[in-house]
C-alpha cells in the first residue's frame, strides 16, 4: 500500500471559546477523490485552512506524505504539493490572469526575477487545458464569478500539486464548465494525485468520488466508499443525508402548491443591454413558484437585477398587479412590493457586521420607523418574530450577522424581505452553500410563502432543486427566455436540451 | 494602450503646459535654471516614489513630511559635526528607517488604519523636531554641498541618481517578485496570503523602504543647499500624495506604477513656474492645484463609469 | 463568542469608557498640579477655543462613519470667512443676509463634494484632497491672499464674548451641534443607513436604500458646517482672513478618531466625539498650566505632541491587548498567530 | 443598548452646563493683585508670533537675559505656527492662568485686541513689542520699527543697490501674513512715491521655507530676464534666494536684500552674493521687552512718559506709546561678524 498523501490524525482547533474541530482524522491516498460533507458549520473550511496552512491547528498529527509537518504556512503547503480552490475565488482583482496564475505559482523570493512571456504561456496553456476561453492579459476584475472561478481552477492544476483540495468547485460554474471540471478530477485522479472534493451536491459525489467522509459538529463521522470493487453503489443518498445532519430527513421538498391565483409580475420584450437581458416576456402569478433555470451566465440574475431596479431596463414593459410601471432603483422595487434575495449572501444579502434586528429592518425602514425615528423595541420585536418564524439559530436580535452559519444568515436575508410583505419575491440561488438541514427548511419556507399567495421566483442553479420546487421552469439562455416547462414537460433532460441549444 | 491610458493623458497634458511656455514663455528653456528646477525636484520625487509603493499596498503615509524634516536635520547635524556625506547618508537613512518602522509596526502587525497611524506620527515627529531645533538653521560645512563637485556637476549627478532611483524601483516593482507582492497585496490581502505572501511583512517592508526612502530624499535636499532648513518638510506629504494621485495611483491599491507618479510630479511641479513666467498672480496657484488634482480623478471617474456597467 | 462580546470585561474596555477614563486622569491631574485650571473662567476658556474644532469633528464623525472622509473642511472654513467679508464689506450687505449666503455656499461646496463622490463614485480622499487646495486657493484668489477683513458688525462680534445663562454663546453651538448630529446619527433611520454604508455600500444598496442621497447627506452637513464654524470663527477673532481653520481637518480628523470612530467606517458615536475633542482641549489647555511646563515655555509644542503621542496610544491599545492575550494562547498553543490586515 | 449610551450622552451635555454655570464665584487667584509702587516679583508672560522660529528664539534669549537681571517669573508660549486664533487662545489661558503683565507680539493687530482688553479689565498690565494691535489693547509697544520706517528702509535699501532704475520682486512669507502685507504696503507706497524708474515684477510667497523660495527666486531669475534686485522680506527666505542667486550665476549682477539673521546669512553676505541684510538687534527686543514689562507691572513706568531707563540699553526715548528700540541696522559683509544671532 502506498504512503497516503495526506493524513489527519486527531485535528483540533479552537477559536477563542469555539471549538471549531474536536479531534477530526481524514485521509488522502494517490489516485483518490476523497468527498468531505457535512453541514455548514461542521468543520470543513476550518479543517482545509489547516491543511493548506491558512490556520494552525491547537492539537493533533498533521501528516504530509508521510512526514509531520508542524507550522505548516501557506507557502510549504504549497511547497509540498497542496493546492486549494476556495469558494470564494481568492484573486488579486486588479492584476491580469496571467499575473495571478504567476502569482500562485511562482516561489515568493523577494527578489526572484519575473518572466513575463512564460507567465503568458503558462496562463494560456493551463487555461487551455480547462477549456477556459479567457484571455491571460484580461484584468480579473472583468472577468465574471464562473470565469474566476476557472481561473482559480487554472491555478491548482498550475501548481502541479499532488493533493488538490476543492470546496464547492462547481458552486457557480455553467454545466459545461462542471463537465470540463469533472474531467480535469478525472485526469487528476488518473495521474496519481488525490483530490479533496467539497460540494452540497450529492449527485456531484456519486458521479466522481471514490471515498467519502462526513463531518459533524467539528468530528469526524465516518468515512465510507461511495462504491464497491465491484463498482456497485454502496451509499444512498438518503444514507448520507442522516449522517449529516444525525437525523432522518423525511421528505426532501415540500409537495406543490395548488393552482395559482391573479398576475402579479407581466414582462414584455424587457431588454437592458447592460445587463445583458434581451426581450424577455415572463408571466408570474400569485401562489406561483417560477423556477428561472439555465447555465450561469444565461442572463438569469440579470434579469431579477432588472426586475430589482439594479440595472433599470432600457425597454420593454414591465406590469406590476395590472399597473405599468418603471423601475429605475432598488427603492423604488421595494416601494412596489418586490423583494429580492440576492446570490451574494455576503456582499449583499447581510451586512454582516450588524445584529440582525437591524438587518431585518433594513428594507422596512419607512414602515417600521415613521418619520425617520429609530423604535429600538419595533425592530427588536421585529427581529425576535423572525428569529422564531424561521427558525434562526442565534443568542438573539443583537447578534451580528457574521457570528451566524451561513443557512441560517440566508434565513436573515430572507426575513429581511418577508418583513416587507412583498407580493413578488425573486429567490437567486437560495441554498447555494447552505447545509443539508436548514436547506429543506428553507424550501418548506419558500412553499409556504407561495401558499399564503405571494409570487416567487426562484433561480437557481441545482437542477433537483428546480424541479422539486417549481410549479413551472423557464429556462433562460443568453439573455432571453427560451422555453417555459410546466408539469410532465419539465424534466432535468427537458431544462439542460434547451439551456443548451444552439441557435 | 488602453491600460496605460491615464498615464498617458497625464503625459498629454504635462506636454500641452510646456508648449503654451514654449509659445509664451521661450525663456523658460533656459538649460541652467530648468536644470535647477528639475534638480530642486528630485527629493520630492524620492518621495512620490515611495509613497507610489505605500499606496500600491493599499495604505497612506502623511507623515513623511515630517519624517523628511528630521531626516533632513539628522544628516545635517552629521554632517555640520565635520563627518563624511556618507556618514550623514546612512544617520538620515537610519532615521528614516526607524520612523518607517514604527509606522510599519503599527500598521501591519497591529493591523490599524495607516492614515490615522500617520496622521499620529506626523505630528509626533513635527513637534518634537520643533523641541529639539527651535527652527534653527544647521549651516553645512562647505564640501556637501553637490558632494563636493561643480554646481552643474552636481546638479546632472543629482538627476542621475534620482532618475536611475526612478528606473530601478520601476524595474523591481515590474520585473522582481517583490515589486510585484505590492500590487498583489495591495489588490487583495487576503488571496496574497493564501499566494504564500506575508501581507504583514509586505506592508512592513513598505513602510521602512518609505522611510529609507525619505532618508534618501533628506540628504538630496542636504547637498543642493550649504544650510538645512528644519522646517523643509512642510506639505511635501501632500505633494507627493497628489503627485501620485495625478499620475493615476490608485488609493485602494494595486493599480498604477512610478512612471504615471514621475509625470504627475512633473505637472504639478511645473504649474508654478508655469504661473511665474506667464505672469499670473501667485494667489491662483492653490486653486489651480487644487482643480488639476480633481479634473484628473473626474476624468478618471467619467471613463471608469463608462466601461464598468 | 458572541456572548462574550457583552461581558462586563468587554465594556469596560470599550474605547469610549477607556477614553472617558483618561479624559478623567487628565482633569485629575491638571486639577491637582496645573496651575488655576479648574476656575470656571477657565473652563469656559476651554468651550469657546475648541467650539469651531469641535463643530468641525461632529461633522467629520458621519462621513467617516459612511468609510468617507473630508479634508476640505478646514479649507472650506476659509471660504466662507473671506466670503463673509467680502459680502457685508465689498457687496455692503447686512450681517443676517450675508451670514445666510455664507452658509447657502457652505452647503453648495459640501453638495460639490459629494456630486463628485456619489455621482462619479470617486473616492472621497482623493476628491477632497483636490477641493482642499481648491477652496484655500478661491479663498486667497478672491483676497488676492493679503486682504483681511476687519470692523465687522459690533452685534455680529459680541456673539464672540456672548453668554446666555452663563455659557458661552460656543458652548450652545456646540450643544445644538452635539444634540443635531446625536439625533442625526443614533436615532433616525438616516443614521443607521450611514453605519450600513460604512460596513457594505453593496449590501445597504440591495435592501432597497438609496446609498448615494445618503452618502451625499453627511458631506452636504459638512459643507454647512465648516460655514457656521467660519462665522464663529470671525466673530471670536473679529476678522476674516483667508488663513482661517488652516489645519483644522486634521485636528477634527484626530479627535473623531480618538473618539472611538473607525475610520474603515461603520461604528462612531458623538458621545466618543464629544469625549475625543474634550480630552484634546483639556490637555491642550492643561499642559501649558504645569509648572514644569511653564517655566521651560513648551506648552504648545508638548500639548501638540501629547495629542500625536495620545492618538498613537489610543490607537495601539487594542492592539496592544490583543497582543497581550495572543502571548497567553501562544504559550498555550506553541504556535504564532497575526492579526489579519484589515481591508475595507 | 445604543439608546441608553444616548441618553447617557445627553444627560452628560447638561451637567457639563450646571459645572460651567456653578464655578464662576471662584476668583482666578493670583492676577491683579499687586498694588502699584510695592516692588513685588512679577510674572510676565511672553508671547512670539510662532515658536519653532529662529527669530524668535533670539528674542527669547534676550528676553530670559532680561529675566534674569530683574528676577522676574517668566511665562513663554505660543503657536507653533503662526495661528492668529492660537494667539487669542493663549493670551485668554494667561488671563485664567493669572499672570500680571503681558508681552505680546501680535500676529492679528484687531483681532488679538478683544483678549487684550479682557486681560486689561482684569487688571493685568499689557504691553506689545515686534507688531502692535490696537492702542487702547495695551499700555505700550516695544518698537523696533515701525512698518513705515521698515518698507521705506527696504526700498531705500533696494533703491541704493540697483542705482535707482530697473525691476524688482519680493519674496515674501505666506500671502496672509499680516505683518509682511503691511511692509508690502509701504514700500508699494514709497516705490510709487520716489522711485518711478523702479518696477515691482511679482510677488511670491515662500510658506516661509528656504527651500521652496530658493525654488521660487529660480523662476523669477529665469521668468524675469531683467530682474536687478530681490527683496526678502521674510527670515528663511534670504537664504533661500541667495543660493538660488548663486546658483543661477548671478552673484552681484543681482542684487539681493531682506530682513534676517546675520547668522544664516554671514556666508552669502561674504561671498558677494547677498548685498545687504537687515534687521534690529533681535535679542535686545527681547530684553527691552521684559524691561518694559517689569517697569509697567511695577508701576515706575505710566503713561506719558518721555524716556525710559532700559537697563544695559542705556536709556530709550518713548515716542507717545511706542518705546523705540534704535534703528535696524543694515548687515553688510564688512560688519556682520560683529554680530552673533
Amino acid at each position: 500500500m502506498t504512503e497516503p498523501l495526506l493524513r489527519l490524525s486527531q485535528i483540533s482547533k479552537s477559536f477563542g471559546a469555539v471549538r471549531a474541530l474536536k479531534g477530526v482524522s481524514f485521509e488522502l491516498h494517490p489516485g483518490e477523490v476523497h468527498a468531505l460533507l457535512g453541514e455548514n458549520g461542521a468543520g470543513k473550511s476550518t479543517l482545509i485552512k489547516v491543511v493548506t496552512g491558512a490556520h494552525t491547528p491547537d492539537g493533533g498529527l498533521l501528516e504530509i506524505s508521510g512526514q509531520a509537518v508542524h507550522n505548516l504556512t501557506p507557502t510549504r503547503a504549497q511547497a509540498l504539493g497542496i493546492a486549494c480552490i476556495y469558494q470564494q475565488p481568492a484573486l488579486f482583482p486588479d492584476l491580469s490572469v496571467s499575473e495571478n496564475i504567476g502569482l500562485r505559482l511562482e516561489s515568493p523570493a523577494v527578489w526572484g526575477r519575473v518572466y513575463w512571456r512564460q507567465r503568458r504561456e503558462k496562463a494560456m496553456s493551463l487555461l487551455k487545458r480547462i477549456g477556459a476561453d479567457i484571455h491571460p492579459e484580461t484584468l480579473v476584475n472583468r472577468l465574471s464569478m464562473p470565469e474566476q472561478q476557472l481561473v482559480e481552477i487554472a491555478c491548482a492544476l498550475g501548481s502541479g500539486a499532488r493533493t488538490v483540495i476543492m470546496d464547492e468547485p462547481t458552486a457557480s460554474l455553467t454545466r459545461s464548465e462542471q463537465e470540463l471540471l469533472f474531467a480535469v478530477v478525472r485526469d487528476l485522479r488518473a495521474s496519481g494525485a488525490g483530490v479533496v472534493y467539497i460540494s452540497h451536491r450529492l449527485e456531484e459525489i456519486f458521479a466522481l468520488a471514490d471515498r467519502v467522509t462526513v463531518l459533524r459538529d467539528g468530528e469526524s463521522i465516518c468515512t465510507r466508499p461511495v462504491r464497491s470493487d465491484s463498482g456497485e453503489m454502496q451509499l444512498s443518498e438518503e444514507e448520507l443525508i442522516q449522517l449529516m445532519v444525525g437525523r432522518e430527513v423525511s421528505a426532501i421538498y415540500p409537495p406543490k402548491g395548488r393552482s395559482p391565483g391573479e398576475t402579479v409580475l407581466e414582462l414584455k420584450n424587457v431588454s437592458c443591454a447592460a445587463g445583458n437581458v434581451s426581450e424577455v416576456s415572463l408571466t408570474v402569478r400569485a401562489g406561483e413558484v417560477v423556477g428561472l433555470a439555465g447555465l450561469v451566465g444565461a442572463g438569469r440574475t440579470e434579469l431579477a437585477r432588472v426586475l430589482f431596479g439594479i440595472t433599470p431596463a432600457d425597454s420593454g414593459s414591465v406590469r406590476l398587479n395590472g399597473k405599468d410601471v418603471r423601475i429605475q432603483s432598488p427603492r423604488q422595487a421595494v416601494e412596489l412590493g418586490i423583494a429580492y434575495v440576492p446570490e451574494d449572501r455576503r456582499r449583499h444579502g447581510v451586512i454582516l457586521q450588524m445584529p440582525i434586528a437591524q438587518n431585518m429592518s433594513m428594507a422596512v425602514h419607512p414602515k417600521l420607523f415613521p418619520g425617520k425615528w429609530l423604535r429600538f423595541g419595533a425592530e427588536k420585536a421585529l427581529g425576535l418574530r423572525f428569529i422564531q418564524e424561521l427558525g434562526i439559530k442565534a443568542y438573539g436580535p443583537e447578534a451580528p450577522g457574521g457570528s451566524l452559519s451561513g443557512g441560517n444568515q440566508q434565513k436573515v436575508s430572507l426575513a429581511r424581505w418577508l418583513a416587507t410583505e412583498p407580493k413578488l419575491l425573486i429567490l437567486d440561488e437560495p441554498t447555494q452553500g447552505v447545509d443539508v438541514g436548514a436547506k429543506s427548511e428553507i424550501h418548506r419556507i419558500i412553499r409556504n410563502l407561495a401558499e399564503q399567495g405571494l409570487a416567487v421566483v426562484m433561480i437557481s442553479s441545482d437542477l433537483p432543486e428546480v424541479l422539486g420546487m417549481s410549479d413551472r421552469i423557464c429556462v433562460m439562455r443568453g439573455g432571453r427566455l427560451v422555453a417555459s416547462l410546466e408539469g410532465v414537460d419539465a424534466t432535468a433532460d427537458s431544462i439542460m436540451a434547451a439551456a443548451l441549444k444552439a441557435h | 494602450m488602453n491600460r496605460y491610458f491615464r498615464e498617458l493623458s497625464v503625459a498629454a497634458a504635462l506636454a500641452l503646459l510646456l508648449a503654451l511656455l514654449a509659445v509664451f514663455a521661450p525663456h523658460f528653456y533656459q538649460p541652467q535654471p530648468l536644470l535647477s528646477r528639475l534638480t530642486a525636484q528630485m527629493p520630492t520625487l524620492v518621495l512620490t516614489l515611495g509613497m507610489t509603493m505605500v499606496m500600491l499596498t493599499r495604505q497612506i503615509d502623511i507623515s513623511v513630511g515630517s519624517q523628511f524634516g528630521l531626516c533632513a536635520v539628522v544628516a545635517g547635524l552629521v554632517s555640520a559635526g565635520g563627518h563624511s556625506l556618507a556618514l550623514s547618508l546612512a544617520a538620515a537613512l537610519g532615521a528614516g528607517a526607524l520612523m518607517g518602522a514604527i509606522n510599519g509596526w503599527l500598521v501591519a502587525w497591529m493591523g490599524l488604519p495607516s492614515i490615522v497611524v500617520s496622521l499620529a506620527t506626523m505630528v509626533t515627529w513635527a513637534e518634537a523636531l520643533r523641541l529639539f531645533q527651535q527652527g534653527k538653521f544647521i549651516n553645512l560645512p562647505a564640501g556637501v554641498q553637490w558632494f563636493g563637485l561643480s554646481q552643474t556637476a552636481g546638479q546632472v549627478a543629482l538627476i542621475l541618481l534620482g532618475l536611475s532611483l526612478l528606473a530601478g524601483l520601476a524595474f523591481l516593482l515590474k520585473n522582481r517578485a517583490g515589486g510585484r507582492h505590492l500590487y498583489a497585496v495591495g489588490s487583495d490581502s487576503e488571496a496574497a496570503r493564501l499566494s504564500g505572501i506575508h501581507p504583514q511583512k509586505v506592508t512592513f517592508g513598505v513602510f521602512v523602504a518609505m522611510g529609507l526612502l525619505v532618508g534618501v530624499a533628506a540628504v538630496f535636499n542636504l547637498v543642493q543647499s550649504p544650510q538645512v532648513d528644519p522646517k523643509c518638510g512642510t506639505g511635501l506629504e501632500l505633494k507627493a500624495v497628489a503627485a501620485a494621485v495625478v499620475g493615476g495611483v490608485a488609493v485602494n491599491g494595486g493599480r498604477g506604477n512610478v512612471w504615471g507618479a514621475f509625470v504627475g510630479l512633473l505637472l504639478l511641479a511645473t504649474i508654478n513656474p508655469a504661473l511665474t513666467f506667464l505672469h499670473v498672480e501667485a494667489y491662483w496657484e492653490k486653486a489651480i492645484q487644487g482643480l488639476v488634482i480633481l479634473l484628473a480623478v473626474v476624468a478618471d471617474g467619467l471613463r471608469s463609469k463608462r466601461q464598468s456597467p | 463568542m458572541a456572548h462574550a462580546n457583552r461581558s462586563l470585561k468587554n465594556i469596560l474596555l470599550r474605547h469610549e469608557v477607556l477614553l472617558l477614563l483618561v479624559l478623567g486622569c487628565e482633569i485629575a491631574y491638571f486639577l491637582g498640579f496645573a496651575r488655576n485650571f479648574g476656575t470656571a473662567d477657565n473652563l469656559t476658556n476651554i468651550i469657546r477655543h475648541s467650539a469651531e474644532i469641535g463643530l468641525l469633528a461632529l461633522a467629520m464623525m458621519p462621513v467617516i462613519v459612511t468609510g468617507g472622509i473630508d479634508l476640505s473642511i478646514g479649507s472650506l472654513m476659509g471660504l466662507c470667512a473671506v466670503l463673509f467679508g467680502v459680502l457685508t464689506h465689498d457687496a455692503h450687505m447686512a450681517t443676517l443676509p450675508a451670514a445666510a449666503v455664507t452658509l447657502a455656499v457652505g452647503l453648495a461646496a459640501g453638495a460639490f463634494n459629494a456630486l463628485l463622490i456619489t455621482a462619479l463614485r470617486l473616492p472621497p480622499l482623493i476628491v477632497t484632497l483636490g477641493t482642499y487646495s481648491l477652496f484655500r486657493g478661491l479663498a486667497e484668489a478672491v483676497t488676492q491672499g493679503t486682504k483681511t477683513y476687519r470692523d465687522f458688525d459690533p452685534s455680529f462680534l459680541s456673539l464672540g464674548e456672548a453668554r446666555w445663562l452663563g455659557v458661552p454663546f460656543q458652548a450652545w453651538c456646540l450643544i445644538g451641534g452635539a444634540l443635531f448630529y446625536g439625533v442625526l446619527v443614533h436615532a433616525t433611520t438616516l443614521g443607521r443607513s450611514f453605519r450600513s454604508i460604512g460596513f457594505s455600500p453593496e449590501g445597504t444598496r440591495y435592501a432597497g436604500i438609496s446609498v448615494q442621497k445618503r452618502t451625499a447627506l453627511p458631506y452636504l452637513l459638512s459643507g454647512l458646517v465648516a460655514a457656521v464654524a467660519a462665522l464663529l470663527f470671525t466673530a471670536r477673532l473679529r476678522q476674516a482672513r483667508a488663513d482661517a481653520g488652516t489645519g483644522y481637518e486634521l485636528l477634527a480628523i484626530t479627535a473623531v478618531v480618538l473618539g472611538g470612530t473607525s475610520i474603515f467606517g461603520g461604528t462612531g458615536s458623538v458621545y466618543g466625539t464629544l469625549a475625543g475633542i474634550a480630552a484634546i482641549a483639556v490637555l491642550n489647555n492643561g499642559i501649558g498650566r504645569v509648572p514644569l511646563v511653564l517655566k521651560a515655555g513648551i506648552g504648545s509644542e508638548l500639548a501638540a505632541l501629547c495629542t500625536g503621542a495620545l492618538l498613537l496610544i489610543a490607537l495601539a491599545a487594542p492592539g496592544i491587548g490583543r497582543i497581550l492575550s495572543n502571548l497567553g494562547q501562544r504559550r498555550a498553543a506553541g504556535a504564532p498567530s497575526a492579526p489579519k490586515l484589515e481591508k475595507n | 443598548m445604543k439608546r441608553s449610551r444616548f441618553l447617557v450622552s445627553l444627560l452628560a451635555i447638561p451637567s457639563l452646563l450646571v459645572l460651567v454655570s456653578c464655578n464662576k464665584s471662584e476668583p482666578a487667584a493670583g492676577s491683579g493683585s499687586g498694588s502699584p509702587g510695592a516692588a513685588k516679583k512679577l510674572t510676565i508672560a511672553f508671547m512670539p508670533k510662532s515658536k519653532g522660529n529662529s527669530y524668535f528664539v533670539a528674542c527669547e534669549k534676550g528676553a530670559r537675559e532680561a529675566v534674569k537681571e530683574l528676577g522676574v517669573d517668566l511665562l513663554f508660549d505660543g503657536p507653533t505656527n503662526t495661528d492668529p486664533a492660537k494667539q487669542n487662545e493663549i493670551v485668554e489661558n494667561w488671563i485664567t492662568l493669572g499672570v500680571d503683565v503681558m508681552a505680546v507680539a501680535c500676529e492679528n493687530r484687531e483681532g488679538i485686541s478683544g483678549a487684550l482688553k479682557k486681560a486689561q479689565e482684569k487688571g493685568i498690565k499689557v504691553v506689545t513689542f515686534d507688531s502692535d494691535t490696537t492702542p487702547d489693547a495695551r499700555s505700550f509697544f516695544v518698537n523696533q520699527a515701525t512698518p513705515q520706517g521698515l518698507g521705506e528702509t527696504l526700498m531705500d535699501e533696494a533703491a541704493r543697490l540697483c542705482g535707482e532704475e530697473g525691476e524688482f520682486a519680493i519674496i515674501t512669507a505666506t500671502l496672509t501674513a499680516a505683518n509682511m502685507n503691511e511692509w508690502r504696503k509701504h514700500i508699494e507706497a514709497r516705490l510709487a512715491a520716489k522711485y518711478p524708474k523702479m518696477k515691482l515684477v511679482d510677488t511670491k510667497p515662500c510658506d516661509d521655507q528656504k527651500d521652496k523660495a530658493q525654488q521660487e527666486t529660480t523662476n523669477l531669475l529665469s521668468a524675469n530676464p531683467n530682474l536687478k534686485c530681490v527683496m526678502a522680506i521674510c527670515s528663511p527666505a534670504v537664504p533661500g534666494a541667495a543660493e538660488a542667486i548663486k546658483q543661477a550665476g548671478k552673484a552681484g549682477v543681482v542684487k539681493l536684500l531682506g530682513l534676517g539673521l546675520p547668522s544664516e546669512n554671514k556666508a552669502y553676505l561674504k561671498e558677494g552674493v547677498t548685498q545687504s541684510v537687515i534687521l534690529w538687534k533681535v535679542a535686545d527686543l527681547g530684553y527691552l521687552t521684559i524691561q518694559t514689562a517689569n517697569a509697567v507691572g511695577q508701576g515706575t513706568l505710566k503713561p506719558g512718559a518721555k524716556t525710559f531707563q532700559a537697563g544695559r540699553l542705556g536709556e530709550l526715548t518713548i515716542e507717545d506709546t511706542s518705546i523705540i528700540l534704535g534703528k535696524p541696522f543694515i548687515f553688510n559683509k564688512d560688519n556682520v561678524d560683529q554680530f552673533d544671532f
